[in-house]
This record gives C-alpha cells, structure tokens and sequence, in this order.
C-alpha cells in the first residue's frame, strides 16, 4: 500500500491544470455564460486525452485508470470546465467518437427512480444522449426527443433542457455495464465536487488574507479561521475518500467498491457545498455579487450533487449495506 | 404572560385582512425584476395605497402621518400582509425602514415637513450610502470626503451595497467630516439628492442576476449644509439610531414568510415522488421539518416576546441581535431543505415540471445574502458575546 | 397580548430561586447522590406549593396556571432539585396527598409506544406510580411492580430502576385525561430542561470569564465568545417557546396546543443538550471531572429527554401536524 | 495510489490475528475499574505477551527491541488488535506512546538501557507529569519549578490530568528551571521515579465516575540531575517531539473500534422497537448512520494517506490535527446517536433489557474528554488555521 499519488498521477494532473489555468480562465468562462460549450475547448479536453483517459491504448486511448481519472476530474471541477464531460468520458469505447471528441455524448441517469421533468443539460450541443437505466444502458438520438430549453439554468455554464417524456433507444448495455457506469460516474463526479471543495478553501484563504477590516486582516479573526480549519479537515477527508474510491474501482480487492464509492459522492456532495458556502460567507457582500466567481462552484455543486446519486441517496445506500452486514 | 391578541387586535386584523382582499389582486402582477421604472410605480404605487387606507407608517408617530399602532398591531399588521402575500415595501425600503424613521427622530423640522409626507405618500425614494469598499462590518472606517465649501459639502467617496439607487430621488449618506477625529468621531449623516452633479450609478450585478444593488461613484458632489441630519460630526451615533430601527420588528413579515416557506417544501414534497414514493413520505426529511418547524416557533415566540418587551421600553434590545441572527441561519436551513426535495428540478431557476422552482431557488439564493447584509452573523455573535453576555472585547 | 412575566410570576419564580438557593446548592446536591430524594425537602417543596400550585384554591392548591407552573419548574430545573417533581405536581387532584407532598407520586409514559425495558425513576420513593397510556390514565400500587435497582444510573440524583412487566391498575382518567397530562408533562419538563439551557451557560460565562491562558481570559477568544452566543440565542429561544407553550395551554384560544407542546419538549431538549455539551467543551479538563457540577446538568437532560416524548417524538409529530395541514 | 496492503503485509496480518484468536481469550475479562493492583497486573501482563510473541512495540526501532515495523504493518497491527477485542494499551500508554519513544529519540544512551527494555516488556509504568491547573491549552505556561541542588532537581509544583499515576513507576515530568527565560525557554524534561519522596497523589474522579486521572502535587521532590532528557531548558522542543508521536498513527485502534461502535448502533437499533416498529427502519436514523459511514470511511482513507504520506518524511505532519479535530467530533456524533437509540434504556450505566448499555453510555461519557484532551478542537482549529494554512495568528 502507497496511497500517495505518484510520479505519473502527479504529471498527468499537472498538465490538466495548466491547461485549464491557460485556457479555461475565469474571464474565458465568463463569456461561455449563457452557451457552456464550445467545440474548440471539446477537441483540445479530447485531444489532452480527458475522454480517452481509461480506453485501452490499442482502442486509440491512453490507458490509464480510474484513480488517474479522479485526478484529471478533479482538475476540470477545479477549472469550472463545462460540459457533459463525465458522460462523455464513460461513453468512450461505447460510443464512436466519444474518446477523440467527434461525438459530444450526454446522459440521463434514470436508475435513481426519479420522475419526470426529466432535466438534461447540454442537450443542444449532443450528438448522442446515454439512458442509464438500473439494468440497461441505452442511447437515443437527442433529436428523438422533445425537450424545451430552460431560459434560466440556476448554473449560467451548464443549460438545461426539461423532458417530459423519454422514447425508447437502442440498448447498448447490461445491467453489469450500467452499475459500473453508475459507479464510475459518480465517482468521476465526487472528483470534480472534490476540486470545488478546494478551489472554494483557497479562494476564501485568499480573500480573507487579503480583506483588512478593524485594521487587521478579517482571515485572523478566530472566528472566520475556525471556519476555514474546517472547510480543510473537511477538504483532506475529501480527498482521501475520493481518491480511495476510484483506488477501489481499479482494484476491487483493495475494498469493496459499492461502498467506496457511496461514501466518496456522499461525502463530496456534501463537503463541495459547504465548502462553497462557506466562500460566499467569507468573502461578505462580495460573494453575493455575480463578478466575484464563488456563486458560479456554489452553482455547478447543485448540479454535481444531483447525478448519479445524491448524497442522501448514497447515505441511504451506506446503511442499507451496513444494515445488511449487521445482520 | 398573555399571548392572545386583544379584541382590538383582532377587529384591525379584520378590517385590514379585508382590505387587503381586495387591494392585493387589484393591484396587479409584479413587474419583471429588470424593469426598473415599472418597480418604482408598482412599489410606490403599492405604498400610495397603503397610504390612502391608512394603512403606511402603521409604527410611525400620528403626526408625521403615521398610524401610530401599537406593537401587537404592527405584528398584527406584517402577519396580515404577509399572509395575504401584499406586494414587498420594495424600493419604499429604506425610506419607510431607515431615512424616514431616522429624519423623524434626528431631523429639523424643515427636514420632517420636506420627506417625511413624500415618503409616506411612496413620492419620494430613498437609498443607503453607507457601505464603502474598505468599510463593510467596520463601517465606521468609511472614507466619504465631505468638505464644507459655502453652503454645501463637496463630497467624494466610493458607495457600495446601495439598494434602488437607480431609482432613488435621495441618498441617506454618511461622510466624513472630520478626517483628524478618531474613526467614529468624524462622521456626518447627510441627506443627498440623487439629481445632483457628480453622481455615477453602476449597478452591481448579484448571484441572483438582479441589480438591486449598485455602487455609487461620488465626484465633487455638493450637498446643501442644510442637508445635514443631526449635529456634523455626530453621524455615528445618528447611525446607529437607524441600525437598531433595522434590527426591530421589521422582521416579522418575513419570518411570517418564513413560515410559509417550510409550508412550500412540505407541498412540494407531496408532489414529488422517487422510486415511486412520494418524497414526504421520506422520514429523514420529516423529522428535520418537524425540528425547524419547532425552531420557527421558537423564533416567532421570541419576537412576540421581544415586541412585548419593546412595547415598554420603546426601542427594541440588544437581543434583536439574536433574533436576526436566528432568524437568518433559519431561513437557510429551510431554503436549502427545498433544495434537496426539488433535486434536479432545483436546476432550474423558473418553474419545471409545474414545480415552482423559480421561487424556491430565488429565495435560496437570496437567503445567502442575509448572514451577510445588516451585520454578518459573525458580528452578531460578536455583538452579543460582548454587548450581553459581557464576555471581554476583541483586541484590536 | 404582553407576552413578558407580569410582577406577581417574578415574584413567584423569584421566591422558589431563593428556596432552592438556600436549600438546594449543589454541596447538598452531593449529599443525595445514589439517593436522589428527601423527604424533609419533598415536604417543604410542597409548602411552597410546587405541587399543588395549579390546584384550584377550594381544594387546597394555590390556583394558578401552567404559566406559572413552567416558571417554577425553569427554577428547578435550574437547581437540579431531583425527585418525581413533574408526576407529583400532575398527580394533585387526582391522587390524594399529592398536593400537599403527602404522597409522593411517579410515573411511566406508556402511550409512547417504547417497549420494555421499563425504566421507572426514584422507585423505591414512589407512594403511588402512575402508568399513562395513550387512552388512559391508571394507578399502580408499586408493590405491585416486580422492579430491579439499576447500581449505576447515569444520573446519580436519579435512581432508576427496571421493570420487565407492567400489571393492570386502577382507571383513574380517560383519554382527554391523558392527552392533557402528556401535555402538560411535557410542558413542566421543558421547564426544567430550559432551566438547564440556561445554568449551563450561566456556568460557561463564569468559568471562560475567570480562567485565563495565553495571558487572557479564555472567555475572550472569539472561537468561545460565539460558541457562548449560539447558547444566549438558543436560551432565548427555548425560553420563549416554553414560556408560550405553558400560556398556550392555559388559554387555548391562543394558538394550537399540541403544536406549542410539541415546539416546546422539541426545542429545551435540543438546547439543553447542546448548552451542557458546550458547558463541558468550555470547562476543559474540569468539565470532565465530577467535582465541577456541569455533569449533573448534561445528565438530568437525558432523564428529562426521554419523558413525555423525545425531541424526535415531538419532531415528528409537527410534521406530522404540518403535512396535514398542508394537504 | 495503491490502496492494497502487499502480501507481506497480509501475511503479517494472517499471523497475528492467528496469535490474537488464542491469546485474546487467554487473557481473560478486565478487572473493575477501580482495582488499581488488579489493572496494572492485567495491562502489563498483556504488554509481556505482546512482547514475548514479538509485537510489542511494533513502531519502535529494532534496536530498542521493538518491530520496526512498516507504517501499513502497524496499521493491519492496530486493524487487528481492534478487531480481536484485544486488551487496550491501557496503563502501559505513556510509557508505549509517549515516555519510551521521547527516550529513544533524546534520552541518554544510559536512560534507554535503563527504561526502554523494561517498558516494552511491560515492567515499567510510566505516567505524564505535563498540564497544570494554569497551564492546559497554554501548556507552555507551566510553573512547577525544578532547582538544581547538587545532583538533584528540588521540584515544586502542582500537576494535573496524570493518568494512571497510583500505579505508575516513574513519570514524564515539564519543569520550569529557568524561570527568567521567556516561557517556552527555561523548560525541562524531567524523568521522575514515583517512590520519590515529596509526591502527593489525589485522584480526581471523572463525570464517568472513575479514577484515571490525579492531580499530582509536588514538595520538593529529588529527582537526579542524570533523570535530565535532553539540554536543560531544551524541553519544550523535547515535548513536542512527544506530542507529535502523540498525533500519529496512535488512533488507527481507536479509529478501527469506531466503526465497530457504528455496528453497534445499527445492532442496537434493529433489536429496539418503538410503536411496534423496529428502530433501524427509521429513515431518518439511517440517513444519519449512513452519512457516518460515508465520515467514518473518509477518516480511514485520510488516515491511510497520511500514512502512506508519513512513511516517506518519517514523521507524521501537522495534518495528524486534521485527523485529532475530525476523529473526535466524529466519535462523539457516533456516541450521541447511540444514546438516541437507546431511548430510556440510556439512563442506565450497565446493561438493561439485554441491551449494551454499559459500553455506550462509558462511550459516550468518554467521549466528551476526546475534544478537550491532547489539544482541545478550539486549539486544533488554530494550530490548521495557522500553521497550515498560514493564517494570521492570535493577537498575544
């Protein structure tokens, strides 16, 4: 056992965040609002390798793994990168195009027994629309559906659509093949709310450190420090969770993978949010406003949060298999 | 200890939850949030009405125009209004909330006879010019130059946070006078024409998307010296009149609203289903609305309380501090219980799925502004650690 | 409405503070550990009128409210006075020497659906146990009970003892009966528990005020004063809604009474908990200890929370109430 | 990252746990808590079985006897130990965790021969001399003073918090033998036989009514000048060498038994009824355990980075506060949830109904000394606020 990253995993996610500093910068994304795609930015993510990050080499892929993943995911939540990039990346080697970014790939995940609206985002820039049904996966031509475009998204980067109802598609997975989608999906999701709940620490670090009110910096208040000491245990469990859970999809022996990955989208769901209000807190009336970019983790956190799993859906799952074990 | 409303009470509820039957609908449907002039006429126009009922100023002096109610009437009076969902009192906020009662308490008579009737009537809005930059929860260490030049200040500064400036006609603004004073000393209240030369208005766009806020830029402004609201110099203490006016029973309409709010995410609840089940059946969120329906209880009980208390003293506690810091962390509790029910209806910022998602999520985002605006809940702690319990000061 | 205590409740609650100031302090407190009752206390406790204080004046009570009686129990909640207090003061006028301490009288609430073990507090005291069931109310010879001494009761002022088996008792009241003495139990508890919310942070004040580290008094690092600010809130409250819930009671037309009893019990044992549990935090190394009397407080609760309905008990039965009223 | 223990590290694993399957049991049931002979007998015979089976001291260097075991192999050997039921360290602690790798890492080559061998054999008890009553979280300011007189120290002083100290040989000792120096100066680390004369213990009974902790009061007590560890004055920096062993890899028992007392809550809940119904088939209690799960398996997995992170630097870094602070405000949510479930059984102290309500309620209790000892979770939040996040430090 060595649960640090290593060498590799530490290049791999060096070179995502300097793309992402150069050229997904806050004022870049600021003039997505509204779109929250653009296919240059698609081709360049795919060319990096985000899609094809886990597709065997010979499949034209980079053929690396889960935890590697976790890495680039948490580097693209960091960035506020747009997009249905979890999707995407789980269709690669299930959908042609997906790996090289030729096929913008979207989903629905219809396994947590949610009923309609039935919202989907990005819908207009997809070339193919993922059901991730509790036995089956199945893909639909978006155009099959009749999906009315939500003027105001609560996130300004990721534009909704509202469905009401979902024709049938061409089934292109088994019940096997969905829960491993499940599975990874959140745990590729927990990556991205994990980078939210460290982008929002250091942006409140910053803020406060730098804010003077009483002649001091607001950041030595005990009160506000106290906040952010927990914002960080809260950031260190987070992390470790989450890069335990794409560990356990790697190699299933290390631990059982249902519960690694219950635990890391439960916990994640819940650290991403505090952690961003905690932001819009510190940073006082400045978090309120739309210029200062806290509101925009605040936002992308609600839409993390509600795929592939809840927090409190994967608490409940948590106990349940503890409720099992006691048994 | 008695808790019931007198007959007297409940015969002004009547009178007003009748008219207000009738008035609300009559009144039409709120305008779009970027309409600015539409927002001034239908929230001026709202207090116009109110004010030919006889129903504005309900906690101002009679002589001033006001109805001069009793403290239970005024509850009486925000319960009605909330219930009845009457139009917000808008861009009439902070006329009717802080320059109108602070122009009552600390103004000349010429200053009364002026705005006070205006106000009343929704002719005249007001904004606030407090807030700078570099002084948010240390508003004492504002900037704002007035220079007396004549017969009017020259004033120069940097305002933030200043609600309807856009559409204000006067500024409740606080300058610095005495630049050599200790920080508190210096300052000067001032009430500022929004007409004036050197005023430049730049809207401040929220999380929420809307430009209720602005940041007011102030080049050489000359304000009339007869302007001046209390003694030059004495803002502070001027100040400090309308900041516990804030901290009051002004309240209690929203936390009426409040009330209704949990209301909305038990309905909402009964109308959505996961896995078949309709979510209000889910007893994890059951037993969390139950504790904060006992904790808005508790709130309401304690403003009663406070109110009572605020009925023989006049001026409401320190403890108002408490009941806006409660009152605050409660309103996020229950915003962000909505959210989890909505799930990813929530994503959405209008009605989805005839779910009405664009209030729940309007209010949620506008909730994160309230442990912020009016003093952070961490300076209320501060406040009440060392106002009322005494404990030692900060060091500074 | 004027919701403040009028002069005649001060000078009520004011005359059983100097009582229980004289004749409680927590020296004679330590006395009655393992003990928990004295009968010489018990009869002076019914001179002051504490359980006969509701009782109308032609039957020998003082003839006041549930107002009243929620400022006497905040007093003794506040002094820790143990003892059978909130049966005994139920039982005047429905069991014959109860008024006049004559009687001492317990009880078990049946009507909350918890099974067995039975846990019957001050057994060995009892005169008369009262049993309270959902319809009504009956009346048990304690004789009659086949009940086990627990060595060990968390709290050392409440002797507990177990019972495996309930027999049949006397009818001596129907389901009105019981509803209201559920009510007004749980109402005279949170007066208690509110006693409690407030000694405790009483107790935190004096000590972080008086201790000093770092060459300051610990009551002045910003991380405790806001720990002491979220109890004053939580007094505040508590003290509010209990208040109300006792004037609810005597005047019904006042608001709904299940839902202020409900409010009420919720609330004090929520606060008292968690006041206690920040009394402990805020006492260091002391409050661990058994010398410094804050955990008697934080053990009292426990007896207090778990009679006439839990926090969660009366959690769920707002929503309860809130869902139908919605429907 | 690599979460798979190697196959030495199994091995080791399938070993021990043979060895702990027989020896648990052989061990027999602990004495009361108040049979002090009886307690020191019980945890020190332990101590001489894990020796004699080669595993005590399995972090300690080979050298002094122990395992020098890797990082993960101290993790399977307190996975183990936990789920064996084995006996806990108990008085054997400081000497194990605090005292004997202090004298490893400063003490004399003289002191190591003397004590370690006997420590890690379970023939030695040592306990801490550190706190006093004006010195707890500002452990710095500590005033027992300690005079050079020939050979020996004359010490003086009051301590407070000594653990095990009826049944203790020697203690680890701060004294103050430069009271001109500023206060983290003039400091020293003192070994102090406890047959001394001068030494006065009282123990002082805890809330959960035992006699774990002494306060020590110290009349010119003669310790020998060679009892030094370390410079003189120098022990500041000697106790904290102490106090980061302290927030090693020391919780991974004890981080193990709290997922286990999770269990228990579950256990609990699914044999308690109320209205008929089985606790455990109340949602809004699984959502809680479950979100402790998810909390407890984040702790784990922070723990095994932390040590896969310490295993390279050799030390464990200040991280180990983020480990302390979230441990224990988990354990103690772990402890109020079982309280719950238990309902009135809870109000017993030993076991009711055929429920495990001795263990619990001694859980619970404990656990409020968790945030206060070892460095309260106030002084926790600053060390992380400061030190690792580099924010301002109090105001002094």
């Amino acid at each position: 056992m060595d649960f640090r990253v290593n060498e590799d995993q530490a290049a791999l996610q060096e070179g995502i965040r300097s793309f992402c500093e150069g050229r997904v910068s806050i004022e870049q994304l600021r003039e997505l609002e509204g779109k929250g795609f653009e296919s240059e930015l698609w081709s360049e993510l795919a060319e990096m390798g985000v899609f094809g990050l886990r597709l065997p080499e010979a499949d034209g892929g980079v053929g690396l793994g889960t935890a590697d993943a976790v890495l680039v995911f948490e580097e693209l939540g960091k960035a506020l990168v747009p997009g249905p990039l979890a999707w995407t990346h789980l269709a690669a080697g299930l959908v042609d195009g997906a790996a090289d970014g030729t096929a913008v790939v979207g989903g629905l995940d219809l396994s947590d027994g949610h009923g309609a609206p039935y919202i989907i985002e990005h819908f207009e820039n997809l070339d193919v629309l993922l059901l991730l049904y509790a036995d089956r996966i199945e893909r639909v031509a978006p155009k099959a559906l009749d999906a009315k475009p939500v003027a105001t998204p609560l996130d300004p980067l990721t534009p909704i659509f509202e469905v009401s109802e979902i024709p049938e598609g061409e089934v292109i997975g088994g019940a096997e093949d969905a829960q491993r989608m499940r599975f990874e999906g959140a745990v590729l999701v927990s990556g991205q709310l994990l980078g939210i709940t460290e982008t929002t620490l250091a942006m409140s670090l910053e803020y406060t450190k730098g804010r003077e009110q009483f002649n001091r910096p607001i950041g030595g208040f005990q009160a506000l420090k106290h906040i952010m000491a927990d914002c960080f245990v809260r950031q260190e469990a987070t992390r470790a969770v989450v890069y335990a859970a794409g560990a356990t999809i790697d190699d299933p022996l290390a631990g059982d993978v249902s519960r690694a990955v219950s635990s890391a989208k439960a916990m994640a769901g819940e650290s991403a949010w505090k952690n961003s209000r905690a932001a819009v807190q510190l940073h006082g009336g400045m978090g309120f406003t739309w210029e200062v970019p806290v509101h925009y983790y605040l936002k992308r956190t609600r839409v993390l949060e509600n795929v592939f799993g809840t927090s409190e859906e994967h608490a409940d799952a948590l106990a349940e298999g503890l409720g099992q074990a006691v048994a | 200890m008695d808790l019931r409303y007198s007959e007297a009470d409940e015969k002004f509820r009547a009178e007003l939850g009748a008219w207000l039957k009738e008035a609300v609908p009559a009144h039409g449907k709120a305008p779009s949030i970027h309409d600015w002039p539409g927002r001034r006429a239908y929230d001026t126009g709202w207090q116009r009405k109110l004010f030919d009922a006889g129903y504005a100023g309900v906690n101002w002096p009679k002589e001033y125009g006001g109805r001069d109610a009793t403290l239970t009437e005024q509850l009486v009076y925000y319960e009605e209004i909330a219930r009845a969902h009457a139009p917000y009192v808008g861009v009439n906020f902070v006329g009717m909330l802080h320059g109108g009662p602070t122009v009552i308490t600390e103004g000349t008579e010429q200053q009364k006879a002026k705005h006070i009737p205006r106000i009343l009537r929704g002719e005249e809005v007001w904004c606030q010019g407090f807030s700078e930059p570099v002084a948010g929860s240390d508003l004492a260490a504002l900037q704002t130059r007035a220079v007396r030049d004549g017969d009017v200040y020259r004033v120069t500064g940097h305002k933030i946070w200043t609600s309807f400036a856009q559409v204000s006609d006067y500024c409740e603004l606080l300058v610095r006078t005495n630049p050599d004073a200790s920080k508190h000393k210096g300052i000067s209240w001032l009430i500022m024409p929004m007409d004036l030369p050197g005023i430049d208005i730049r809207p401040l766009p929220t999380i929420i998307g809307d430009s209720d806020f602005s940041e007011v830029f102030l080049e050489d402004v000359p304000v009339p010296v007869e302007n001046l609201v209390g003694e030059e110099n004495d803002g502070w203490r001027v100040t400090n009149v309308t900041l516990r006016f804030e901290r009051g029973t002004a309240f209690a309409s929203e936390m009426y609203q409040l009330q209704e709010s949990l209301r909305d995410v038990v309905e909402i609840a009964k109308r959505v289903t996961r896995h078949g089940v309709v979510v209000w059946e889910d007893r994890a969120l059951r037993r969390e609305v139950g504790h904060l329906q006992s904790e808005l209880d508790s709130l309401w009980a304690m403003m009663k309380l406070s109110v009572s208390e605020t009925a023989q003293t006049g001026m409401p506690g320190l403890g108002a501090s408490a009941i806006k810091l409660y009152y605050t962390e409660l309103y996020q509790r229950v915003c962000e219980l909505a959210l989890g029910v909505l799930g990813r209806a929530g994503l959405a910022r209008e009605d989805v799925g005839g779910l009405p998602t664009q209030d729940a999520l309007r209010r949620m985002l506008n909730s994160l502004s309230l442990t912020i605006a009016g003093g952070t809940s961490q300076v209320q702690r501060n406040i009440i650690s060392e106002r009322i319990l005494g404990l030692p000061r900060e060091p500074r």
